[in-house]
């Protein structure tokens, strides 16, 4: 076993826990803080996938951004400290199984298929990620048009946020 | 080897050292806790109702409008490292990029939602 | 190779040497030795950390016509460590209903975010750090878990008035990263690259003579994302009787006082890298790496003391104040300045070196003048409103 | 090495532990938390076959980075709607707003 698989396992681990505390913790707040542990530990296989740039964006957007504003709506939306009532619905059981049968399937569909266990190509030297994404995201033969949609979308989001949350009637 | 290693180990070392220093603090103070010293401070005033205050919307908008912008420069990145070697095509592209986000802003400037009311 | 044109290669072969004689496998060597260098480093910087108190109380001393530390060890030197030796024989209190986890991580989260932002500063041309392609991006993921650790020391403490602090200090990090983000790119438009090392590389003009109106910016967002004054409302001491660490007690304190200050001076650092040509200087830095190393601690230390001087010289402004330089002046003007930059960098590719810097900087005159005249029209509207309600009260009367 | 078997796993765990939020809580910020592992466990897959796959095709990043805008914009609008609903009818259960029930 290699140093790089050991982390691989540590860190997976590690976010799987921390996904599982996300969706059976009480207390939303601990909640949002076990979200950031999932997305640091995914920005880790992020690094461990030679993948540094969305790494750090993993980073930003997700930790300083999305996590923040989850407990920004954690604390708008709470009459009391202590959260009341169960935290789960009478149906978790079936969620659960459901769950736990959608990941058997995945696995089993997954391990039937040829390049399941297939092993990474060397990174030829000189590869510069964010230079080959930039020129994919900018080039009119890449993705431009996504690249310019994601900023209506961006754009979209923000009028319908705005519009929804603080409506002054 | 992989460079995030490096990092990594800046990681694990930045919260080795203040834990030992915090560590070291707990080892060497004085442990007399009592119901007086533990209340939460309030300028000596008897703490009223609870720690956990309900709190303004207004930070939530500042949170949401930070959000996207956020999201959007991060794009930019990529594009800005690219610059040098591409067109006008590329830059005009930019523009466009960065007005429709400009947009936004104008939007919520105009409904008024960046106003601390 | 010797020891005084690259000393951490030496010093790191040395020890590697010595490590795979005892049978230690080379991949282990290697990784033990990069352990050692990073907690020298870092051991480095807690003691500069240290001496930072020092400086920050003798130089707010001067602004202040008074002497300042001076009465232990010669001009107070060893008066941080008599601070040190307090802070850890305090007492450290927890208040009751604090949430102790959380409560108890914050300070090591906080202090953490500042100390890995020094991974990526280069040194010398030879001592790079970690030299990341997303060096630029590093700073901001840094921030946000600056930006964390805030809410967790604020929610964490059950405390009303850390609570609104942490809320206040975030609401005010967060928006100011737009702006530092809008102008980071400027120095990466320039470049071609996130690298700190090539930015510092590509700088035989240093950036604040294209673009100064970014290096202002840039400061101006480093001073709110540290919380100092004028933007330290977080902390209030009339309102809000210091904020989010106002539970926190002994060495947890220390950690987060600690941290602002070594904090400043990284920014002060990053400052210079990107906009004063980080460790080089006139050719110097080719001498000896030890001589790029004074150089850009001398600059680090100059943008921190531009920043104290800020903070001692401007008075603290109200949060909707702030909230609005930032959203109605600032990140409008930032993201004007990278457009025009893009499209002056395009038009003005291939062009002579003294043409290139004089369009960059009247293209940066102007946009600062026309966002100037804006402020003054906005600024005469409202005098004139209030000018208009002061006569209807005046007829009233 | 690692094999791509390992990152396909750990991105079905967390698309299932991300379901099973989505299912099972009351609360709809935390339903909402269920949805963002869900999308974390997309990106995983997608990163990991850019890795595996041609490394000069750049597919798997723009479609990673596109997912972090799409995420970026659920979560705002949705939070959105859960405060919105917070402030009409003071609940953030989910099973209580049931009014296309009826």
């Amino acid at each position: 076993m290699t140093g790089e698989q050991v982390i691989f396992l540590i860190v997976g681990a590690v976010t799987l826990i921390a996904g599982l505390m996300v969706v059976t913790v009480r207390n939303l707040v601990h909640a949002a803080l076990w979200l950031v542990a999932t997305l640091f530990g995914v920005a880790i296989v992020y690094t461990l996938l030679n993948a540094g740039f969305l790494a750090v964006v993993q980073v930003v957007v997700y930790i300083g951004a999305i996590a923040i504003l989850f407990i920004f709506a954690v604390m708008l939306t709470r009459r009391q400290a202590a959260e009341t009532g169960a935290s789960v619905n009478p149906n978790w059981l079936v969620g659960a199984v459901m769950s736990v049968l959608t990941f058997a399937g995945l696995v089993y569909l997954l391990q039937t298929w040829s390049g399941f266990s297939k092993q990474a190509a060397a990174i030829p030297s000189g590869f510069d990620a964010i230079n080959q994404l930039g020129n994919a995201l900018t080039s009119p033969t890449g993705y431009v048009l996504p690249f310019e949609v994601a900023s209506v979308l961006l754009l979209a989001a923000l009028v319908g946020a705005v519009y929804l949350a603080f409506n002054k009637k | 080897m992989n460079e995030w290693l490096y990092v990594g180990l800046f990681f694990i070392v930045g919260l080795i050292i203040p834990a030992g220093a915090i560590g070291a603090g707990w080892l060497f103070g004085p442990k007399k806790p009592n119901p007086i010293k533990q209340s939460t401070y309030e300028c000596g005033i008897e703490p009223v109702g609870e720690g956990w205050v309900q709190f303004k919307a207004q930070y939530y908008i500042f949170a949401l409008v930070f959000l996207v912008f956020d999201v959007e420069t991060v794009f930019l990145f990529p594009w800005a490292v690219r610059l040098g070697q591409l067109g006008m095509f590329a830059v005009v592209e930019g523009i466009v990029f960065i007005l429709i986000l400009v947009a936004g802003l104008v939007y919520t400037w105009r409904k008024g939602m960046l106003e601390w009311a | 190779m010797n020891f005084w044109n690259d000393p951490l290669k030496v010093a790191a072969d040395w020890l590697t040497g010595i490590f795979t004689g005892w049978g230690m496998p080379s991949v282990g060597a290697n990784v033990l030795v990069a352990f050692l260098g990073v907690l020298m480093l870092i051991t480095i910087l807690m003691v500069i950390d240290i001496f930072l108190v020092w400086i920050e109380r003798k130089v707010v001393a001067r602004f202040q016509d008074r002497l300042g530390p001076n009465r232990v060890g010669p001009f107070g030197l060893i008066q941080p460590f008599a601070d040190i030796i307090k802070l850890m024989i305090k007492e450290d209190t927890t208040p009751d209903g604090a949430d102790k986890v959380v409560y108890n991580i914050a300070p090591l989260l906080s202090m953490m975010s500042v100390l890995i932002l020094w991974a990526v500063v280069p040194l010398a041309p030879v001592m790079l750090g970690v030299d990341l392609n997303a060096g630029v991006l590093f700073i901001i993921a840094a921030g946000s878990i600056g930006t964390l650790s805030i809410i967790m020391a604020g929610w964490s403490s059950n405390n009303k008035f850390s609570v609104i602090g942490a809320f206040r200090q975030v609401a005010v990090m967060v928006s100011f990263e737009i702006p530092m983000l809008a102008v980071l790119l400027i120095p990466t438009i320039f470049s071609g690259s996130m690298g700190m090392n090539a930015i510092i590389q590509s700088q035989d003009i240093w950036f604040i003579f294209l673009s100064p109106l970014a290096a202002l910016i840039f400061l101006i967002a480093a001073i709110a994302e540290l919380g100092r004054a004028p933007f330290d409302l977080a902390e209030g001491e009339s309102e809000l009787v210091s904020g989010y660490n106002i539970e926190y007690s002994g060495m947890k304190f220390g950690m987060f006082y600690a941290g602002e200050l070594l904090h400043a001076f990284t920014f002060g650092g990053f400052w210079a890298i990107m906009f004063f040509g980080g460790y080089r200087f006139f050719g110097l830095e080719k001498v000896s790496p030890f001589l790029a190393i004074v150089i850009i601690l001398f600059k680090a230390l100059l943008g921190y003391w531009v920043i104290m001087w800020v903070k001692y010289t401007v008075m603290r402004i109200r949060i909707d104040q702030m909230l609005a330089f930032n959203w109605k002046f600032l990140t409008p003007v930032a993201f004007v300045l990278v457009m025009v930059t893009a499209l002056m960098n395009a038009l003005l590719r291939g062009a002579p070196s003294w043409l290139f810097i004089t369009g960059m900087l009247l293209s940066n005159v102007i946009v600062a003048w026309v966002s100037m005249e804006f402020v003054r029209s906005a600024a005469r509207q409202e005098r004139e409103k209030v000018e208009g309600l002061k006569q209807v009260a005046e007829a009233h009367h | 090495m690692i094999p791509l078997s390992w990152y396909l796993i750990l991105a079905a765990g967390l698309f299932s532990i991300g379901l099973f939020g989505v299912l099972a809580r009351r609360n709809a910020v935390a339903i909402l938390l269920g949805v963002e592992l869900m999308l974390n466990a997309v990106n995983i897959n997608l990163v990991a076959f850019w890795r595996y796959g041609d490394i000069s095709m750049m597919a798997g990043q723009v479609f990673a980075i596109i997912v972090f805008a799409v995420a970026a914009a659920e979560v705002a609008v949705g939070l959105a709607l859960v405060i919105s609903v917070y402030r009409r009818r003071s609940t953030v259960v989910a099973e209580d707003l049931d009014l296309l029930k009826w």
